[in-house]
């Protein structure tokens, strides 16, 4: 049983979870793996796995407009799934969950279908400098076609969003701002709920970034206020190839279709089509069933669990970890912002991330190093990438022991 | 006949068959007896969005009662149309709003209907209860 | 032992065959499946469905840009993917092998990346009136933004193309041809290299739909001389939610990205992105790297059966089926081309598909009945859908004898 | 001494190392003792590409060898760097051009380093060779 110091309630029994981990009993390098990369992709849980076989073993079937049975059955879970998120992020609807490939391409439907009818020339797109490329190249793409203006917000040196620099970014012209909701660099929690408020005092749409935040904190999205809100299932415990958005049902109405295809149609003359209505507007083609009931069993593993009780235990091993780092003169933390997830991006003295990263590989730990797809941001910062050890619950303070005794072996090597 | 007891007709009716395929066989007779709906009754505002074969519903009002009278091109979804407007049919704007369609989960027609079918019926459902309301308006004006 | 009239070389262990495939043991209504949907999905082997649980239990991880060992080791692995995929349809490089959710998302691609810059006002893009949802309205909406002309080229009354009618659509202005290999509504196999060459002679870029035909014929991109060739995993008893594009090297490399984001990238500023090479240039997002391998492993699969063989037996139960069909005066066989796949439209008297479907259903067999995403080919023969039963593999001639007995039953009931 | 000669040496080196903690260290030590770059050659157009981390590489001819120097900024690829200068440094293009990279493969190199890391490697050899080749046009051209 692990404990949360001063929060007994929230007491969960980490042998038994790390034990719905299979691939936590793999070795690595002849070494217990140690998994330190939650933040580009996390680990499944035996539940998932097996709903991806039962459903390919006794299921599998092409969706919607099916008369047999499979069809039927395999429509009504994928639905159910759809419903499950649905509930995860408490929309109103199931008509505002859009199933995509993942959080990228999320918010490259938005840019298109949305960005193409409300941005004009002169407009312009208030991101954060701390945003993946994801949420950063598409805004660029969609300025450059549509004579638009990409203005990029600067975040304190802790890594935290300075709310009056930001509102003083919004004017008449800004129709949209795209920000994440946690920083999968720094860790960096950003107030979306306060930020929505002020961006839409002033009439912008608001986009948020959920891809990392969605297994960290409770996600409600009518809470925040939010117009979009993306994220991928495979950092939220879920299968790869499936994620999507949450859109407000007007808005989403009002949009036109992204891709052409099956299932996204009403009515096909080879003079007009008509759309189907949502969410299956945005559908187009064989969606993926299998990855979306394995999303919908992921959602369900962690509920069961409680949200509460990850980030309860996800923030002492943050506290941990920052205090053991902290006590290490070598270490530099990159990213303090008061509000943050269980990641710490850092600097071993002036040893190349990339150089570290492949000693501590050898210790049988997975961290990744390098920009993270913020590129932007180590620029600005002036360092070519930073090593990061990003935790999820199963996560334990041993792995970060050994951590450190990587981190002692790196500065022996190299200092 | 009150819309219950009809509903609850129907549910002896299908109580008495063991298995889905003379569930099936009963529906296709009852879509090859449905009273055949005027041609020209059979428009584009009639048609009932949702479903992979087309229904058309049509509804009258003679100021009392609500009269239906239905087609489609697909026989399994004539039968359908068909015990609703057994159930419906010929009752007060306020009996059908008042009513409840619970009596097709009990002879289990939702479950064993495709998804699409069962959107259909729900939309067949939610049109006659449209047709109703709107009656029940016009009433209210009239009196 | 199934043996193939005249041709013993080319039998297999269809028991033995059949056992690989999981679901082909469950029950439907009490009775056992008969999956004759394989045109909507076909089903997975149990090397499929294991590489997916190896993948999840043993080496999950982000790809690229790691350099610790699960990285390294799935980035590996999905290159490895990417190289079966290739050597499958014979592509000259991994270069040429683009990721995708699916065919309609590579055929989006293609309209969006090389339409985007290739299709102007006046110019005229040329498909069959066959074609699926899929392979249409994609084409549409880029004929709407760039106000071009889609041309419908009609097809013979049994489901074939007429060359010289196709030849004499090709005029100066067509800029592109885009044409499915096989129908998945009529089963018509169309002369795809003959019809590369017309088009080419004329300097018309050729894009072949080929989700129907990778599962039941050998694939050589190189030899058909196609420029674009795309393709659904799910068809070819992969894994959903992946899928992929053949693109000649040069044309992909004078195309414009799709989606922006991670991975497509090479370095980004806040001014200016420079994009990746190929194929990553048009892979934004965390690739699904399980769906890959799944991939991977179902190609394998079958080529180690063999296409020879699965062609030979597919035949076979399309000519049985044929022939059972016919002799019943009420069945009508919509789709006669010379050169068909194994799949059989027809309608049961005047009795409505959805009518027939669900009877049909209550025999534990899975046919799908409607229009089958190609509803102006409907509107033209002047029908509502048609039933089809579409074979695999791992289907049997009692299977089909199943089915006749089923339509015994729909036309006591209906007629 | 022939380029064979030397990628013997190589892999003998590595041979007497167990584990790759070891072969790691002795490519640090590899990576802090190459001779510097001159500063001026740290130049954009001597910068390769495919890299995590970044490599220049410097070539000059003296009319009969070649000579390589090159900088990285993460010291294990500078240990690479040296492997392959000590190897191929001060020999004629054509030797250059002859010669074959499989002495990385022999001590594990290329299996045991991450993709970006071993394209990177790669990438290096690909430049060396280029330059043998610049190098011997020019010679042709000279005599
Ligand atoms: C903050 C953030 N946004 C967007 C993405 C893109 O997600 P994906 O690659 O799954 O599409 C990621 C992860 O890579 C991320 O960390
Ligand atoms: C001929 C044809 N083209 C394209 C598609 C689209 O494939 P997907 O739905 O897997 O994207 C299909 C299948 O639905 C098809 O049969």
């Amino acid at each position: 049983m692990n404990s949360i110091p001063g929060n007994p309630d929230l007491s969960f029994d980490l042998e038994k979870i790390r034990a719905d981990f299979p691939i936590l009993s793999r070795k690595v390098h002849n070494k217990p793996l140690v998994y330190f990369d939650n933040a580009a992709t996390t680990q499944k849980p035996q539940v998932v796995i097996d709903t991806l076989v039962e459903y390919y073993s006794g299921m599998n079937s092409n969706v919607h407009r099916g008369v047999h049975y499979l069809s039927v059955e395999a429509t009504s879970a994928f639905e159910g799934a759809r419903e499950k998120v649905r509930a995860f992020v408490n929309a109103s609807s199931t008509e505002e969950i859009i199933f995509t490939r993942g959080c990228t391409e999320a918010i490259n439907l938005i840019a298109n279908s949305w960005g193409g009818d409300n941005i004009n020339s002169g407009d312009e797109i208030l991101i954060s400098a701390i945003e993946h490329h994801s949420n950063l190249v598409p805004w660029q793409m969609l300025c450059e076609v549509r004579h638009a203006k990409l203005i990029v917000c600067p975040v304190l040196a802790d890594g935290s969003i300075d709310l009056e620099v930001l509102a003083g970014l919004m004017s008449s012209k800004t129709r949209l701002l795209a920000i994440t909701h946690i920083s999968n660099t720094l860790g960096t929690i950003n107030p979306v709920k306060e930020i929505t408020k002020l961006a839409h005092e002033k009439g912008i749409v608001v986009l948020i970034d959920g891809a990392q935040a969605m297994s960290h904190l409770k996600v409600n999205v009518r809470d925040i206020g939010c117009d979009f809100y993306t994220f991928s299932a495979h950092k939220v415990y879920g299968p790869m190839g499936i994620g999507g958005l949450y859109g407000k049902k007007d808005i989403l109405t009002a949009m036109r279709p992204y891709q052409g295809g099956g299932e996204m149609i009403k009515n096909v003359t080879f003079e007009k089509t008509t759309f189907n209505d949502l969410p299956y507007k945005f559908e187009a083609g064989t969606p993926n069933v299998s990855g979306a009931l394995g999303f919908g069993a992921a959602l369900d593993y962690i509920s069961r669990i409680g949200l509460d009780r990850i980030s309860a235990w996800e923030n002492e091993l943050l506290r941990y970890a920052t205090e053991r780092f902290s006590a290490d003169p070598l270490i530099k933390i990159i990213g303090n912002a008061p509000q943050k997830s269980s990641l710490i991006s850092f600097l071993i003295g002036n040893i190349h991330p990339y150089d570290a990263g492949t000693i501590i590989d050898q210790f049988g730990i997975a961290v990744r190093t390098g920009t993270h797809c913020t590129q932007p941001l180590m620029n600005s910062l002036g360092i070519p990438g930073t090593i990061r050890a990003s935790f999820a619950f199963y996560n334990t303070k041993e792995e970060i022991d050994r951590l450190m005794e990587a981190i002692v072996k790196v500065e022996e090597l190299f200092l | 006949m009150k819309i219950e007891e009809s509903t609850n007709t129907i549910i002896s009716e299908f109580e008495i068959f063991d298995d889905w395929m003379d569930k099936y066989n009963y529906l296709i007779e009852l879509g090859k007896s449905l009273p055949l709906i005027d041609e020209k009754f059979k428009i584009e505002s009639n048609l009932i969005q949702g479903c992979q074969s087309r229904v058309w519903l049509h509804a009258e009002f003679d100021g009392t009662n609500v009269h239906f009278t239905a087609d489609s091109d697909a026989v399994i979804t004539k039968g359908i149309a068909n015990l609703l407007i057994r159930a419906f049919s010929d009752h007060t704007p306020q009996e059908i709003l008042d009513s409840s369609s619970d009596f097709l989960n009990e002879i289990g027609l939702t479950q064993h209907l495709s998804p699409t079918r069962s959107n259909g019926m729900l939309s067949m459902i939610k049109q006659i209860k449209m047709y109703a309301l709107a009656f029940k308006a016009k009433q209210a004006m009239g009196s």
